[in-house]
């Protein structure tokens, strides 16, 4: 019973401390990874771009203006919005492993939590834009609600692709928690087929990124105010700012997440240790080359998927964000799955997968005879 | 606790609604206002020994209940191996959950339908055939009996039929009520034959009975095709569906609220007859061909479940009727559990997969229970803009949110819950059917997710369109609706978030023993007919 | 001015009481011959429904109202609920059949095989006989009662 | 019981063997019937002959109380015919 | 004997096609009073069927209820709509 | 009051006719019922008596008298049994020969209460070839199709009794009036 | 095989009903159809209950020898009152569906709703 | 409209062929294949016991359907009677006075 | 003491990560942290201006300077939400409505369908 | 002696009364019009039914004659039979003669028609609520982008 009060203490202690620990290092880091993108493209394209502080101070400028609440607007769910979003933001950071370490609430939230939480910003910036009651706005809303359908599908087929091929191997083992994705690579496991699937999926989540984050090619640097930025038209002051905020963090959480779930290397796995150290003293070296290690592995995952997409590409129409995502890239997507799932087919010999389903054999003979097959 | 009272509660359970709703016709002579408070008292009567029931199974097991029957006589006869003579009610966790969703819904709608119907003729007959429809439920949930389930079926059938026809002077109401009927007498008549047609080969009519006995001979087939295809029919799936949106959308809404328990009570009859009926080859594994009819089935069901979730959902997206809208979103809600139950079916008699299976059949129990919830404050909330506005077509409607407020709060968790979104009761029973049926084909998995994020968008639609945007001139006089709708609305909502926030809870003290009660039912030979056995030597009727 | 000729009208009215105490006397030998509470129900709602064709609905309607007849009906129902809950407050069980084997009211059990029709035997059922003969007679009838009438006199709805 | 005269039952089959020719030939009647009120009145001879088939099948099967049904048929079959001559004769109901 | 148990034989095979030719012809008429006529008949005969059939109960009930309420109740709708089923 | 006990004693009658042999060994009334029957008829009875008493006596209580219901029989028995014996031989020859003349014809037959022109019309339909086919409410005149008319009968107007319903009415009005 | 004769009518009724309810047009037509699956279903069951010679289940003044199954008549009266009531309900609707309509042609009436 | 009866003719006989199908395979008529239930219910000798058993001596009632309705089944009876009542009410709604 | 340990049985039964085979979720520790974030990213807002513009101009709705509309054609109609997608999905609907005709027939049709498409799948497969 | 005398009025009482019924079936197919066919359908029926009813309560009354209790119950119950069929039938001839001379059905080769033209033959169809419109919904596609 004692046990179990210090576990309840020590979870305890971990949300208040965690909590207010990754806040503060999400809307930094955030802020800053903004700047260094912004610089990077500058850079690209030929332009000295704005110093890397840039966004703090654009932060800081917008706490000082003051607020509009438009006449149209309904006023407590326009100013929750941007609340939620950001709280939103900052709780999945807790159940992301941050700097290789296991995630501070493993064993209380999975990937497909993740995948419903990544949801609650992109809606609270719809519900914000509907709520401001302004025309531009609710197209601008809509346009990120179509978005966020559009792309959730390829997004869901990466995640239980890995799910499924984790399970395969592992058998019994909570496949969709992030601490067993973290420990054992996806790359482990898989044969040339199953390798080439995975890249493949690799390659659609990136794609996917920037969608989730609302840049380029789905918003426009010329018309922001009309495209993805559109629906936060009538916001200003404190409230964008929030907006802001949010979407700093969600960039370190995107890119978090592909970390995770793609290259979950560790330095201490390299250099041969078999567990990570306790924390001490003399671990700080290690612990302190995890995060920095982390951290670029971040920037890389973060140049490759936004920076580099946003200066190459131009932007795409509503439908055709749609027909992208759901045409070109969910088949791409399946033919990752099923690459990954053929190169299960080969391991497990008693199983037969056709289009996934996993049946016995003692259920088919029957089928093979209404088909003709002897 | 030893309440003497226990061991009628089955036949209570039954008798009260009935009864209240024979008295209702005198009560109603007298006052309105009497009768409104009569009904909610039996109401709350029937949920309240719904509820004892309910801790009595979820503590001892099994509860049989026999009708007329000299006890002694019962057991002597069981324990002989001599025909079961009686009607018998065996209630087991499966059917007192779903007992308890009718029950919480009815008493919801009662409560609502206080200040909702008030101004409409007839509701003496409207309140009548409103117990029946809970009585006529509850008995399809509790009966162990075949005959009686297709009886209490009717009466369900029957008793919703006229009251979606209760706005008469719209003729689309009338219209979808025939539907209704027609599909309903089809469906029951079906029914009816199969049970006649498993009566002609071994003579018996109890459930557990025929399940011990049942050979897979071609007639059985036939019958189990009978039955299945008929309720689910009744249940409303893909491509049998379109009596549903009609009959939700055109029906007051407290009446709708009662409609989406009957038709859980028809799932609830495809579980019995899948599990216990035809379920005495799912425990012993492989053990001949007969699997494969499980497997099969299953298969169907998965497949029928996939196309039922994407084309409610896709249907949903497009309607500009409100009622209509959720009407499509509760049936990609069915696909969802039928999604749960059919993967735990195909794979529970497979030894590897066993464990999935289980996890899946729990997620659709479970989804059994959030989806009534959910739906149902959803056609609570609907009701409500329209007692509010008279208003239906969500073109129409617009900035609602600041004259209706807590409705709008309502209509928000709602939102939330019927989406899946993470602190409600969705995202747990969701989760549960994803992370379970991903095992079977990842495929089933991945359309799962996409949906349930389409219904998301589909709530922040209407959202948008009923209770965002400019102030309409047309509403400036629109007030909050009256207490009753509230506190009807208000309940349902505390339901959601209680379970949103213990999921855990809920799953070990309702959803396992449920999932388990169904797994184990058909057993081994003789096995649940050794049951009631124990329950009768044991409990002491 | 519905209904049909004097001749009908005359032949029926004569009849009716037979039907009427035809069906009685089916309801009440329920439990000895062929018949019961559903089938005499049945004859005597039909021998209203010949009334009611030989005399118009308007006529028939202005001598018993559709609203008692629904009152009956919920009395028989309630009579036939009451006697199920009968062996439940005796402390035995919903429905027990618990008058046969006492000496009251249609308490004799006959012998086995005996072909006598002995009135006095069959416990409870002689009086949920009447129960659901009430109650169909009632119920039958408002049904062919209120769908003549509706669909004879039209109401402006709208 | 009805063995007072010997061979009597089979005897009373045979009629009702007769008795069934005359049904088909008022079913004949039915189908062929151009109008609405010929129909009415083959169902009519049906339902006559039907309620003295019913006594004389009761009467070969050696039991008495089959003629309770024989009874109710006679009193409810003109109801029936009168629902449809009401009808056919026009006016509300 | 032997003729008794050919006879109630003959009986059980033209009762059915009886009644399955009066249920063609409720369904195949386009005049309704006619189809209810036919039900009328059908029910009639179903109910010499269960008669014939040992159930004499069932035979009272049918004759009551099938053969003359339900007769009423379908030409009453009748009345209320229409008579004539429409063409194409 | 009095409607109320025709009513109910009718019934009854109907009632012991229909319990005939209900005898059982304990318990009977003349050999032919039992005692509980005759209790339970008794209460039946006067619940369809009550129920059926507006409807069973109309007008008048002339056919309470048990006179009238001798001559009744014997009017059954005698001449409209003869009647109806010829009315099927005349239509076998019609049948078999296909002669048939039809016609629909007006008599009045001058009776003046409900019972009566019933009893005649009823009579006249099981009839020599003749049958009801419509009443005249007020004037208590038949329309009768025959189907054999006979020239001769077609002089008058309203066509005479005596081809039609031969000595019938005299005792009708004998019985109901 | 000859023998198996009242199966097939009863299989006959039922299609014949469900023949009406998907090919007519007419509502009343479709009422009348799933009578006929109601007849069917119920003579299936009295079939079921007859046994070769029996006589039916009642003692009093029985000529003796063995009974026809009482259950399946139990199940076939309660069958028949259902079916009258279901019927009583379909024909009201059918009556409203009238007058709202002005027809009774199962395409003219709620046709597609956006 | 004339493909959607095609599509539904081919269906219909589907549905056809096994219905005809398995009235082919009950068994063969006036033979049912098992009658205990049943015959418990209409009575006979018990041997060991040296009692009689069946609805005469357990309900009192010479009309066996009638025992089993009211007695062995009466529940669904009352179901059914429930049904009667829901119809009445049912019709009785449908055809009310609207309120002006 | 027996009554402590029975609230602390059931607090613990209600504090249960509900675990599926293959993952978790405890929604009681996701409301705590949502609770402390909301109340971090309060603070943080609460740094900003708290003033509000009210009764003016900006608080019009601004549609490019074109005049401003009446209210209820400034709120967006239901049936144009989702316009892109609908759009793309256009003969999926085209489709979905032809199946919905409203026809009970086809109603007792499609149950026809489906129980020929099961009585061969099943009836005769297996 | 009483035994065969009772045999030989029962067959032949079969006979007739067959015989009637046969010929009722025949007369309804011969005869060519409503009114001639209910001659035939109504009279004979009722005949032949009289007939063979009275063979059973013939049979009835000499059960009871030999001490047989069943026997009463046979007779006085084909009696109420009878009797019930005598007083329906022939108004329900009436009534479907009525019915169908005023639903327009003319006597065939009628050599005089009193009743023709004294009732005016009703109007079939009564009048009709005019039917309710369908609202069509404006399906107008505002552009959302």
């Amino acid at each position: 019973m004692e046990q179990y009060i210090i576990d309840l203490l020590t979870t305890g202690a971990i949300v208040l401390f965690g909590t207010i620990g990754l806040a503060l290092f999400g809307i930094f880091f955030g802020l800053l990874y903004k700047g260094v993108d912004r610089k990077l493209s500058a850079h690209m394209q030929g332009r000295i771009g704005p110093p890397i502080r840039q966004p703090f101070r654009d932060v800081s400028k917008l706490f000082v203006k003051e607020n509009i609440i438009p006449e149209n607007a309904i006023p407590w769910i326009f100013n929750l919005a941007p609340l939620a979003g950001l709280i939103a933001t900052i709780s999945i950071l807790l159940y992301i492993p941050i700097g290789g370490f296991e995630p501070l609430l493993s064993s209380k939230g999975d990937l497909i939590l993740i995948l419903y939480l990544l949801i609650i910003p992109s809606l609270a910036m719809v519900t914000g834009g509907f709520s401001s009651g302004s025309p531009y706005a609710t197209v601008g809303a809509q346009r990120e609600m179509v978005t966020m359908i559009a792309y959730e599908f390829p997004l869901a087929i990466i995640i239980i692709a890995i799910a499924w091929k984790l399970s395969i191997n592992l058998q019994n083992t909570n496949v969709f928690a992030l601490s067993t994705i973290t420990a054992t690579p996806i790359w482990n496991f898989v044969g040339p087929l199953g390798f080439l699937g995975c890249l493949v999926l690799l390659f659609v989540l990136v794609v996917v990124t920037p969608a989730e984050l609302s840049k380029i090619p789905f918003d426009s640097p010329e018309a922001e105010t009309e495209l993805a930025g559109g629906l936060l038209a009538e916001y200003s002051g404190r409230n964008l700012a929030m907006f802001y905020l949010t979407d700093g963090v969600k960039t370190v959480v995107m890119a978090s997440i592909i970390v995770a779930l793609f290259f979950p290397f560790n330095i201490w796995r390299m250099i041969g240790l078999d567990a990570l150290p306790a924390i001490s003293l003399e671990a700080i070296p290690i612990y302190t080359a995890e995060i920095i290690f982390f951290l670029i592995k971040v920037l890389l995952v973060i140049l490759f998927s936004l920076t580099l997409i946003r200066v190459s590409v131009a932007r795409l129409k509503i439908d055709q964000i749609v027909y992208t995502y759901w045409v070109p890239l969910t088949l791409l997507a399946l033919v990752g799955l099923i690459c990954i799932m053929w190169d299960g087919w080969t391991m497990e010999g008693h199983i037969i997968n056709i289009f996934g389903f996993k049946i016995q054999w003692s259920a088919w003979p029957s089928m093979f005879k209404l088909l003709g097959i002897p | 606790m030893n309440l003497p009272t226990f061991e009628f509660t089955p036949a209570l359970v039954v008798a009260i609604p009935l009864l209240g709703a024979f008295l209702t016709p005198l009560v109603s002579r007298i006052n309105d206002k009497l009768r409104n408070i009569f009904v909610i008292i039996i109401m709350g009567l029937t949920g309240f020994f719904v509820f004892l029931l309910a801790y009595d199974v979820l503590a001892k097991g099994i509860k049989v209940y026999v009708f007329g029957a000299n006890t002694a006589d019962t057991i002597q006869s069981l324990e002989n191996g001599l025909p079961l003579l009686r009607i018998l009610f065996e209630v087991d966790a499966m059917s007192v959950l779903m007992a308890g969703i009718s029950v919480i819904l009815g008493f919801v709608a009662v409560i609502y339908s206080w200040s909702f119907m008030k101004e409409n003729t007839g509701l003496d007959k409207y309140y009548t055939l409103f117990l029946l429809m809970i009585a006529g439920m509850l008995g399809m949930e509790l009966t162990g009996d075949m005959f009686n389930f297709f009886v209490f079926l009717e009466i369900t059938s029957i008793a919703s039929c006229a009251l979606i026809a209760f706005w008469t002077n719209k003729g689309k109401a009338v219209d979808a009520a025939f539907k209704y009927i027609v599909i309903s007498a089809i469906g029951a008549l079906f029914i009816l034959f199969a049970v006649a047609l498993l009566y002609s080969q071994y003579n018996a009519l109890n459930i557990a009975v025929l399940g011990s006995m049942i050979q897979y001979t071609f007639l059985d087939k036939i019958a189990l095709i009978l039955l299945i295809v008929a309720l689910l029919m009744k249940a409303g799936i893909v491509p049998m569906h379109m009596w549903l949106p009609d009959a939700y959308s055109r029906a007051p809404s407290s009446v709708t609220v009662a409609l989406i328990g009957a038709t859980l009570a028809s799932l609830y009859g495809v579980l019995r007859v899948c599990f216990t009926l035809y379920g005495n080859s799912l425990s012993n594994i492989c053990n001949n061909l007969n699997i494969n009819v499980h497997s099969m089935l299953g298969t169907l069901l998965i497949l029928l479940a996939i196309i039922t979730i994407i084309l409610g959902v896709i249907m949903a997206l497009r309607q500009i009727n409100f009622k209509r809208l959720i009407a499509f979103a509760a049936i990609a809600e069915l696909g969802y559990m039928f999604l749960g139950i059919g993967t735990g079916l195909t794979v529970l008699g497979n030894p590897e997969l066993a464990v999935y299976g289980m996890t899946a059949l729990k997620g659709g129990i479970f989804h059994i229970i959030n989806d009534a919830l959910d739906v149902g404050l959803l056609f609570l909330v609907a009701g409500a803009i329209y007692y509010a506005t008279r208003e239906n077509s969500l073109n129409r409607m617009g900035g609602l949110a600041r004259n209706l407020k807590y409705t709008t709060v309502f209509f928000l968790i709602g939102l939330l819950a019927v989406s899946g979104m993470p602190p409600m009761n969705g995202f747990a029973s969701k989760i549960l059917i994803y992370e379970s049926t991903y095992q079977l084909s990842p495929i089933l998995s991945i359309i799962a997710i996409l949906c349930s994020i389409l219904l998301l968008a589909v709530f922040v639609k209407v959202f948008y369109s009923a209770f965002m945007g400019p102030a309409q001139p047309k509403f400036k006089d629109v007030k909050e609706v009256p207490k009753s709708m509230l506190i009807a609305m208000g309940i349902i909502t505390c339901i959601i978030i209680f379970i949103g926030l213990f999921p855990q809870f809920v799953i070990n003290t309702v959803v396992t023993p449920a999932a388990e009660a169904l797994v184990n039912f058909g057993g081994e030979k003789g096995f649940y007919i050794n049951e009631i056995i124990e329950s009768f030597t044991l409990g002491g009727v | 001015m519905s209904g049909m000729s004097k001749i009908v009208k005359t032949i029926s009215s004569i009849t009716f009481p037979f039907v009427f105490i035809y069906g009685l006397y089916v309801i009440a030998h329920g439990h000895l011959t062929p018949g019961g509470g559903f089938q005499g129900g049945a004859i005597v709602a039909s021998g209203c429904a010949m009334i009611l064709v030989a005399y118009g609905s308007v006529w028939t309607m202005g001598k018993i109202k559709e609203k008692n007849l629904s009152i009956l009906e919920s009395l028989g129902g309630f009579c036939f609920i009451l006697l199920a809950f009968l062996g439940l407050g005796f402390g035995t069980g919903f429905f027990n059949n618990l008058f046969v084997g006492n000496e009251f009211l249609f308490g004799e059990t006959p012998k086995f095989n005996s072909v006598a029709a002995n009135f006095n035997t069959a416990g409870v059922i002689p009086l949920m006989n009447f129960a659901v003969g009430l109650k169909v007679i009632a119920g039958l009838f408002a049904i062919v009662l209120v769908m003549a009438y509706a669909s004879s006199i039209r109401e402006d709805e709208k | 019981m009805i063995e007072v005269i010997e061979g009597l039952d089979t005897l009373y089959l045979v009629v009702l063997g007769m008795l069934f020719l005359s049904v088909v030939m008022a079913m004949i009647r039915v189908i062929l019937g151009p109008t609405a009120p010929d129909r009415a009145v083959g169902l009519d001879t049906i339902n006559t002959i039907v309620i003295v088939s019913m006594i004389i099948f009761g009467i070969a099967k050696g039991s008495v109380i089959y003629i309770d049904v024989a009874i109710v048929y006679a009193l409810l079959s003109f109801i029936s015919i009168l629902f449809i001559a009401k009808y056919l004769e026009g006016g509300e109901f | 004997m032997i003729l008794d148990l050919d006879l109630v034989q003959i009986i059980h095979i033209v009762l059915p096609i009886l009644i399955v030719v009066a249920s063609i012809l409720a369904v195949v008429l386009k005049d309704l009073l006619a189809a209810a006529i036919a039900v009328a008949a059908m029910s009639l005969l179903l109910s010499l069927e269960f008669y014939i059939l040992q159930a004499p109960d069932v035979a009272i009930a049918e004759a009551g209820i099938g053969a003359c309420l339900t007769t009423a109740i379908l030409i009453i709708a009748i009345r209320g709509t229409k008579r004539m089923e429409e063409d194409a | 009051m009095i409607a109320f006990v025709i009513t109910t004693i009718v019934c009854f009658i109907t009632y012991l006719f229909l319990t005939t042999g209900s005898a059982t060994a304990d318990s009977d009334i003349l050999g032919l019922w039992s005692q509980y029957e005759i209790i339970f008829g008794v209460v039946l009875s006067v619940i369809s008596g009550v129920i059926a008493r507006t409807i069973f006596v109309k007008e008048s209580k002339r056919m309470a008298n048990p006179a009238k219901w001798f001559i009744f029989l014997g009017y059954l028995v005698g001449p409209f049994f003869i009647g109806m014996a010829k009315a099927n031989f005349d239509v076998a020859y019609r049948v078999i020969t296909g002669k048939i003349n039809p016609g629909i014809v007006r008599i009045s037959p001058d009776l003046k209460t409900d019972l009566g022109i019933t009893m005649l019309a009823n009579s006249i339909t099981l009839t020599p070839g003749t049958l009801t086919v419509d009443i005249d409410e007020n004037k208590n005149d038949l329309y009768i199709h025959w189907i054999n008319v006979k020239k001769e009968a077609l002089e008058k107007k309203p066509v005479d009794c005596k081809y039609i319903c031969g000595s019938f009415p005299k005792w009708i009005r004998r019985i109901a009036e | 095989m000859i023998y198996n004769i009242p199966y097939i009518a009863v299989a006959a009724l039922i299609l014949i009903g469900l023949y009406a309810v998907v090919f007519k047009r007419n509502l009343i037509k479709m009422v009348i159809g799933i009578t006929l699956i109601e007849s069917g279903v119920n003579l299936f069951l009295i079939t079921l209950g007859y046994r070769e010679g029996s006589i039916a289940p009642i003692y009093t003044s029985s000529p003796g020898g063995i009974m026809a199954l009482p259950v399946p008549q139990a199940l076939t009266l309660t069958s028949i009152v259902i079916g009258v009531a279901v019927l009583a309900l379909m024909l009201s609707l059918v009556i409203h569906i009238y007058r709202h309509y002005g027809t009774l042609d199962a395409r003219k009436i709620g046709g597609n709703e956006e | 409209m004339s493909m959607r009866n095609a599509v539904a003719a081919i269906f219909f006989a589907i549905v056809c062929v096994f219905f005809v199908f398995s009235a082919l395979m009950i068994h063969s008529f006036g033979v049912p294949d098992a009658t205990d239930m049943d015959d418990r219910i209409i009575g006979g000798f018990d041997m060991e016991n040296n009692t009689y058993y069946g609805a005469q001596n357990e309900t009192g009632a010479n009309n066996v359907v009638t025992s089993v309705v009211f007695d062995y089944r009466g529940f669904d009876t009352l179901g059914e009677a429930t049904i009667l009542f829901t119809a009445v009410a049912g019709v009785v709604l449908v055809f009310r006075r609207l309120k002006k | 003491m027996l009554l402590f340990i029975a609230i602390l049985d059931t607090f613990k039964l209600l504090l249960k990560t509900l675990s599926t085979n293959s993952g978790f979720w405890n929604p009681l520790v996701w409301c705590s942290v949502i609770v402390i974030a909301f109340l971090i990213v309060y603070s943080i807002r609460s740094f900003g201006n708290k003033e509000y513009k009210k009764d003016n101009e900006q608080v019009k709705t601004f549609l490019s300077g074109n005049p401003e509309y009446e209210k209820e054609q400034m709120h967006v109609k239901s049936s144009n939400v989702y316009w892109g997608f609908t759009e793309t999905l256009k003969w999926v609907y085209n489709l979905l409505n032809k199946m919905h005709t409203g026809n009970v027939s086809d109603y007792v049709l499609w149950f026809v369908v489906t129980m020929a498409i099961f009585f061969i799948l099943i009836g005769v497969m297996i | 002696m009483i035994s065969e005398i009772f045999e030989i009025v029962i067959y032949i009482f079969l006979a007739i009364g067959v015989f009637f019924n046969l010929l009722a079936g025949i007369g309804l197919l011969r005869f060519p019009d409503v009114y001639t066919r209910l001659h035939a359908g109504t009279k004979c029926t009722t005949f032949g039914s009289i007939f063979l009813i009275g063979s059973v309560i013939l049979l009835g009354l000499r059960m009871w004659w030999n001490n047989d209790a069943d026997g009463s119950i046979l007779a006085i119950h084909s009696i109420v039979a009878l009797v019930a069929i005598l007083v329906t039938n022939p108004t329900g001839a009436h009534a479907l003669a009525r019915a169908a001379h005023r639903s327009g059905v003319e006597p065939y080769g009628a050599v005089v028609d009193d009743l023709k033209g004294t009732i005016k033959p009703k109007a079939e169809s009564k009048p009709k609520k005019k039917p309710v419109k369908k609202k069509k919904t404006s399906t107008k596609k505002e552009e959302g982008k």
